[in-house]
């Protein structure tokens, strides 16, 4: 079952995802990467319909590239979530919507904040201190309500992941036994070991 | 289960003397799960017209996006601020409009700004029964901008604690001629 | 869960057995420190039409004990009819009326009995209590109750309850510094319904009652609890 | 009757199209001068940059744009159609790796680009980019630099080095003189430095340095390292005037093959321009109208 | 076996006399009628007989006028509850449960009691179909009674959990909604065990039922420890119901002498002062980060 | 068979020249002067009025907003101010599409158009009138006043080919090669808003043909950031503000003539 966290702290966004590739009731992989860098300060963890996320966490990855390349900077990750949201609800009227539900964590070196935006498939976006997507919210949310805190150092910040992690193997029926972390701060994009 | 119940949310306007008022809750959920408790659904639209969007929150947004969009091109165009029932007509077209999919908009407008536009009050959304019972008890006409307040405030606040998708915090915008007033009130938090 | 909901949409149903209908109206009981109010609406209807403008939907049971129901008309009535004979069997029995909380767990039972082909009825039960006090019990249709101060029930029950909830259990509303909200209200601010039992506990004022418009006392003697019955023409349509 | 109406007519309008390229050509000349330099396993882009005004932003003043992690371009001409014409390339390179995963190759791109101005050249109604681009770049999972040269007419060819706008006659002389296979980074970077004094007078502050060393690896010289090569040249241009004038003294006979060799290489335009001026030629009538046209326009 | 063929021969003396004691028991007629022997859930008959409709499949009668998830618009809105844990520590058995019931969206009651006091020694909680509990578990305290007289002593929670699932199990399938914890405190000491309507029985040290129990999981869970002092043991039941987003928490301790009544907490003003008495001490997440970027402050000052 | 050489293509001349660029370079160098100073905190534009006369009616002037009053300067959108020397009806053209443009980019992305962003949007426009069929260039040089986050405050310049850059002082129009002198002698880079009025209005009054300035002559802009919302204002001045500025920045006419003269 898919699940990702994410969180911010003091001057940073974490992001974890399982990393199970799933069809049907079979498990194609167990170190797929479902947070993509899609600009040097902007995650994006993706899950969903399989198929439709990888289709669309690309189409959005080219784009803000395109972005990039051509203004010499990047978006800030308002104006990406919002690209991002925007194309979403636009693509749920048309023939074949994408079902992709997103959390996006990011930090804007033009105001030195760090910023997560919800996204679920319909389009619908709320920045948010902490969000969970998948079966790991019913668990993971009133947890973060309880031990997390906007102001925490990156350890304690990893320390309250694990907690939800932990949570997640602890109750969920069939819960993925690994997860893939990234920060994104100041300095970029980084993968952590937990 | 219907659409508009899929993320909650409630909005009510009232009349007053000179004044109007516009309240909705905060709340924006999955359904049972609450995801966060300070989604706006009231949008300013020009110094004197607010825009309250109960529903479905995609389309919340894009609406919101879209009027925005809909009102600057207008003003330049015209290059006047949009009138308040002009605005009206804009809103009944926009939500008219074929939007090409198989699911048409669903949201509820209420249209403030205009003075005289509704006699007493509108409401919206998941509360609206709630809000209507209320609102039915505790209007009165020709309340002054205080009592309006206290009015709308009372009447969002029991009408929410008996909805389960709307809640979490409420926000009141009194208008009046020369001024707006935005209070976030201290609501349950249940 | 989503599942769940998705297959039992596409399972077969039995349509053809639906011995239910919706009668329309609204029902409410309010209770004070010493009397209640019950009050229901006398229409009866079916979808767009009205059946009848005097059906009513709120019963006395004993002296202090008045019961309002509302729902498929038909259960509502045969419900009433059946608590009534139970009591009358308890008066043989014990000779006194039954006590209202016994009432109130009768009719959980005999709800409740109905579990696997409910009654299509929401009931309230309003009056006065051994000790005096006023008391409302409200009922799910299959006996799950509770004792509350108001409640409403029907089309309009939410429109009606948190409107009670901001005027009778004053919530969401601070005191003025240095007040409290009263306990109980008093009887004159209760409004007014198309049709209202008002239950009086032993030997308590009668509020001005006598002066109300179209006022009827229901009870013989003066000296137990008192039953008064207040029937208003409202809007026609 | 008619068919060789048609026929006179798509003749000379392929006569008014080869002369309009050609003119595009022209516009490319005046632009400030761009030169390329393929070295061992490192490519550098050298611009000639217009003097920064006073109060100019230099932010907004680039002649050499980032196609891709991996692909650059520098482009001589005018200055608008350069950056349209660059950004038809960026969509290409973020669609490219969108539809098929892999980034563009040097050559695709080059081919994109090239194609792209071919098809200003042949409907009706538009008028050719007036540029001409360098592209330089690295293949993905290859070590191999790529340089590649488009003219406004949608030719584009491989270089080992070239120039391009004002006075890239002379530059490319130079170059062909100069460059030698398996050019070390500093050769290389030395070896654009150069070839671009041979028409900036004004050295250092007038030269832009881009040097690729693998793929996605892109710096740009500061100031202050190319004052430093600009110093060096002159160094070794001195001492290379020393022992000149050494020589001289010594020799008197050399000098004549000197001369002589230079103007034999002065005649290297390519083939594809005198095919042009061929048909240039064809259309003379039309282009003398044209003339006449703008003059009553003015 | 015998017992069997009896009574459903239609001849010999046995059924003679059932179709007699039938005749006398007849509800309308006889003299039970009389007294509390009356009518539906009379002891004297063993459990009690339920009014089922004649249809095929009389389930799905019930499940098209009263499952709300299917039909948002049927007519039969049975209340339903949310949230309700309970956990066994050192010093006994904490009860906590929330006051919502829903009916759809509309919140039918915000004061809900949802655990029954069976005894003065054992609670039973409330998830799924609020009457369904209330009957059920009123109906074992009946048992339990009756057991304490028969036996002199008090019926272990193991026996009275049991019961009540042997209870529910034989109406499976017929519709029965309930998820209860039976807890209590017996010679084994203080004692959880869960119970539905599918069935199922379970003992266990920390159990969470309905629909907001996964996140009441979540913060019991992470906090939960054999050793924790009464205080701490009573603050994990609050903020684990205050998660949930209820209007009230009601909680229980349970202690070998019997269970005792710990407080009803509106979750307002634990949200935004905590249990005590201190303004701005309260659980939420909002008043928490504005305490915790607060405070520094404060000691500067 | 003519045809297509009547249609005004703008086409390369022999020289490899854009004529019809050309010509509308030429007439801007005409117009009215448009100046703009770039400081720390904010940028400041002016313009030299050519349409004066007694009989103008000017009631029509809103304030703030999108103005149609303006006859060089306008509001392009909440965070950029736009100074336009050419021709006038090209002008009105491109600054509806600016405006556009911006909204489409608030559409997109929900934030204010980056500065250089629409100065982009509209210089590809610009380009692609000098590359069609069927069309001539836009006879209109622009400066662009804004902010975003990305560069804070920032001054551009466009020109009829689609080119643009950025600058910390510029001027577009008649006599711009004086007033560019005159900028790159008082031009310090670490100039204030205040600074830069002072500098805009007094460049302004040594290059415009008249002897004498004021509000029937001149448009005036600021954009700042708003020291409560930390957001981009932009202020058009009105006619009697621009006077009351002039007085105060001891620049008003007659009064002063007249003192002199006496």
């Amino acid at each position: 079952m898919e699940t990702s966290f994410a969180i911010t702290g003091k001057g940073y966004v974490l992001v974890a995802s399982d990393t199970t590739a799933a069809r049907s009731i079979v498990k194609m992989k167990t170190d797929e990467d479902k947070i993509k860098v899609i600009s040097p300060h902007l995650l994006m963890a993706y899950s969903g319909e399989p198929g439709d996320t990888i289709q669309f966490a690309e189409y959005v990855e080219r784009n803000l590239r395109l972005f990039h390349i051509r203004n010499n900077y990047a978006l800030r990750p308002s104006a990406a979530a919002s690209w991002i949201r925007r194309s979403l609800a636009q693509s749920l009227r048309s023939r074949k919507p994408y079902s992709v539900n997103l959390m996006l964590g990011g930090f804007d070196v033009t105001t030195d904040t760090p910023h997560l935006y919800w996204v679920d498939y319909l389009g619908t976006m709320t920045e948010v201190p902490f969000g969970a997507h998948g079966y790991g919210a019913y668990f993971g949310l009133s947890l973060l309500d309880r031990y997390h805190n906007p102001e925490a150092t990156l350890e304690e910040g990893i320390e309250t992941l694990k907690r939800c992690i932990n949570e997640v193997s602890k109750r969920l029926v069939v819960s993925p036994e690994k997860y893939k972390v990234k920060v994104v701060d100041k300095d970029g994009t980084r993968e952590i070991e937990l | 289960m219907s659409i508009m119940e899929y993320n909650g949310g409630s909005v009510v306007a009232m009349v007053g003397k000179d004044c109007v008022a516009i309240a909705s809750d905060l709340r924006l959920g999955n359904q049972a799960l609450g995801i966060s408790s300070n989604f706006q659904k009231i949008f300013p639209v020009t110094d004197r017209i607010f825009l309250g969007l109960p529903g479905l929150a995609t389309d919340v947004t894009t609406l919101r996006e879209t009027f925005r969009f809909r009102v600057n091109m207008y003003t330049i165009k015209e290059e006047r601020e949009i009138e308040p029932e002009t605005f009206a007509h804009l809103v009944s077209s926009t939500l008219y409009e074929p939007t090409g999919g198989f699911r048409p908009f669903i949201a509820a407008t209420d249209l403030i700004g205009c003075l005289n536009f509704a006699k007493d009050f509108v409401v919206a959304g998941t509360a609206s029964t709630k809000l209507y019972g209320t609102a039915e008890g505790l209007w009165e006409p020709d309340l002054d901008p205080e009592q309006l307040f206290e009015t709308i405030s009372q009447t969002m606040l029991n009408a929410v604690d008996r909805d389960a998708y709307s809640g979490w915090g409420v926000v009141v915008h009194v208008i009046e001629k020369d001024k707006v007033t935005t209070r976030t009130l201290k609501g349950r938090m249940d | 869960m989503p599942d769940m909901v998705a297959l039992s949409r596409q399972q077969p149903q039995e349509r053809q057995f639906n011995p239910y209908s919706e009668n329309g109206g609204t029902i409410l009981a309010i209770s004070g420190a010493d009397f209640s109010v019950i009050a229901g609406d006398t229409r009866q209807s079916e979808g767009y039409s009205i059946q009848t403008r005097y059906a009513p939907k709120v019963f006395r049971l004993t002296d202090k004990a008045v019961l309002a129901v509302n729902g498929f008309a038909a259960d509502g009535n045969m419900f009433v009819k059946q608590v009534r004979q139970r009591l009358e069997w308890y008066r043989h029995a014990h000779a006194k009326d039954m006590p209202l909380r016994a009432i109130a767990r009768l009719i959980q039972t005999m709800l409740y009995a109905r579990r696997f082909f409910p009654y299509y009825v929401y009931n309230i039960l309003g009056g006065i209590e051994d000790d005096g006090s006023g008391a409302v019990y409200s009922f799910d249709p299959v006996g799950s109750y509770e004792r509350e101060s108001c409640r409403a029930a029907g089309a309009a029950q939410s429109l009606v309850q948190p409107f009670l909830d901001n005027q009778i259990y004053f919530k969401n509303q601070v005191p003025q510094p240095g007040m409290t909200h009263p306990k109980h209200l008093p009887l004159g601010t209760v409004g007014d319904g198309l049709e209202m039992f008002v239950v009086l506990a032993k030997g308590s004022p009668l509020y001005g009652l006598e002066n109300f418009d179209g006022v009827q006392e229901m009870t013989s003697t003066h000296e137990g609890e008192r039953i008064f019955v207040v029937r208003r023409n409202l809007k026609r349509d | 009757m008619r068919l060789m109406k048609s026929c006179l007519k798509s003749v000379c309008a392929l006569g008014a199209l080869q002369s309009s390229v050609e003119y595009a050509l022209e516009a490319v000349r005046k632009g400030t001068c761009a030169v390329g330099v393929r070295g061992k396993d490192v490519v550098v882009l050298g611009v000639e940059k217009k003097s920064v005004l006073q109060l100019q932003d230099p932010r907004t003043v680039r002649k050499v744009a980032m196609l891709d992690d991996h692909v650059c371009l520098a482009f001589a001409g005018l200055t608008a159609d350069g950056r349209v014409l660059i950004d038809k390339a960026r969509i290409e390179c973020q669609s490219h790796r969108l539809t098929v995963e892999d980034p563009v190759t040097v050559e695709y791109i080059t081919r994109h680009i090239a194609g792209i101005q071919q098809r200003y050249t042949q409907s009706g109604g538009v008028r050719p980019f007036g540029i001409s681009t360098l592209i330089v770049g690295f293949d993905p999972h290859d070590t191999k630099p790529h340089l590649y040269m488009t003219e406004p007419s949608g030719i584009y060819s491989a270089w080992k080095a070239n120039a391009i706008g004002r006075s890239s006659k002379t530059v490319r002389e130079f170059l062909e003189k100069n460059h030698k296979d398996d050019l070390s980074r500093e050769e290389s970077i030395k070896l654009a430095v150069k070839s671009l004094l041979e028409v900036v007078q004004t050295g250092a502050k007038n030269i832009e340095i881009s040097v690729m060393e693998s793929y996605g690896k892109i710096t740009n010289l500061d100031l202050a390292q190319i004052e430093a090569i600009v110093a060096e040249i002159e160094r070794e241009k001195e001492a290379e005037a020393e022992r000149k004038r050494s020589r001289l003294a010594a020799t008197a006979a050399g000098q004549a093959s000197m001369t002589s060799r230079t103007t034999e290489g002065g005649s290297g335009s390519s083939s594809e321009i005198n095919v042009l001026l061929v048909l240039r030629f064809e259309s003379f009538e039309i282009v003398y109208k044209e003339q006449k046209l703008l003059r009553s326009y003015r | 076996m015998n017992s069997l063929t009896n009574r459903f021969s239609t001849t010999g003396p046995l059924s003679e006399l059932k179709r007699a004691q039938a005749l006398v028991e007849n509800e309308e007629f006889s003299d039970s009628a009389w007294g509390s022997e009356a009518g539906f859930g009379s002891l004297a008959k063993g459990v009690p007989n339920f009014t089922v409709p004649s249809v095929p499949d009389p389930s799905a009668f019930l499940r098209l006028h009263t499952d709300d998830h299917a039909d948002p618009n049927c007519r039969i809105k049975i209340q339903h509850g949310t949230t309700t844990l309970a956990f066994r520590f050192q010093g006994g058995v904490i009860v906590a449960v929330d006051s919502r019931a829903t009916a759809g969206s509309y919140v039918a009651s915000g004061t809900v009691k949802k655990v029954i006091e069976i005894n003065p020694y054992l609670l039973g909680t409330m998830a799924g179909g609020a009457a369904d509990c209330q009957y059920w578990e009123t109906y074992l305290g009946i048992h339990c009674r009756l057991h304490e007289l028969r036996n002199h002593e008090r019926i272990s929670v193991s026996a009275a959990s049991k019961y009540l699932s042997n209870l529910v199990y034989s109406y499976k399938g017929m519709g029965l909604s309930m998820g209860t914890m039976i807890c209590g405190w017996d010679k084994t000491g203080p004692a959880v065990f869960y119970v539905d309507s599918d069935g199922t029985r379970l003992k266990g040290d920390l159990f969470s039922v309905g629909s907001g129990s996964t996140f009441a999981y979540g913060v019991l869970d992470q906090g939960y420890r054999w050793d924790l002092t009464d205080e701490e043991a009573q603050e994990l039941g609050r903020r684990s119901i205050y998660c949930c987003r209820t209007p009230r928490c009601l909680l229980w301790l349970t202690l070998e002498d019997g269970w005792k009544f710990i407080g009803n907490y509106d979750i307002s003003k634990l949200h935004y002062d905590g249990p005590g008495e201190t303004p701005g001490a309260g659980y939420g997440y909002d008043v928490r980060i504005e305490r915790s970027t607060a405070a520094p402050v404060a000691v500067q000052a | 068979m003519s045809r297509r050489y009547d249609s005004r293509t703008t086409i390369f001349s022999p020289e490899g020249r854009l004529y019809q660029i050309e010509y509308a370079m030429e007439a801007i160098s005409h117009a009215g002067t448009v100046l703009g100073v770039l400081a720390k905190d904010g940028v400041v534009l002016a313009a030299e009025k050519k349409v004066t006369g007694k009989l103008l009616d000017l009631s029509g002037a809103k304030e703030g907003g999108y103005g149609g009053s303006g006859e060089k300067i306008f509001l392009l959108n909440s965070n950029v101010i736009g100074g336009v020397a050419g021709l006038t009806a090209d002008a009105n053209s491109l600054i509806n599409f600016a405006r556009s443009a911006a909204q489409q980019h608030l559409l997109q992305y929900n934030e204010d158009i980056p500065v250089e962003l629409l100065a982009q949007r509209l210089c590809d426009m610009k380009q692609g009138y000098t590359q069609y069929g069927g069309l001539r260039p836009f006879g209109v040089s622009l400066l662009y006043a804004g902010y975003d986050s990305h560069y804070q405050f920032q001054l551009y310049h466009s020109d009829p080919s689609g080119n643009y850059s950025g600058w910390k002082a510029t001027c577009i129009g008649a006599n711009n090669g004086t007033a560019q002198s005159l900028l790159k002698q008082e031009y310090k880079d670490d100039i204030e808003v205040k600074a830069a009025i002072s500098l805009v209005l007094k460049t302004m009054s040594k290059t415009m043909d008249s002897t004498t300035l004021g509000s029937e002559k001149l448009e005036f802009a600021v954009i700042t950031l708003d020291p409560e919302t930390k957001l981009p204002k932009a202020k058009i001045y009105r006619p009697d503000e621009i006077d009351k500025l002039l007085e105060a920045e001891g620049l008003a006419k007659k009064e002063d003539d007249n003192a002199m003269r006496t």
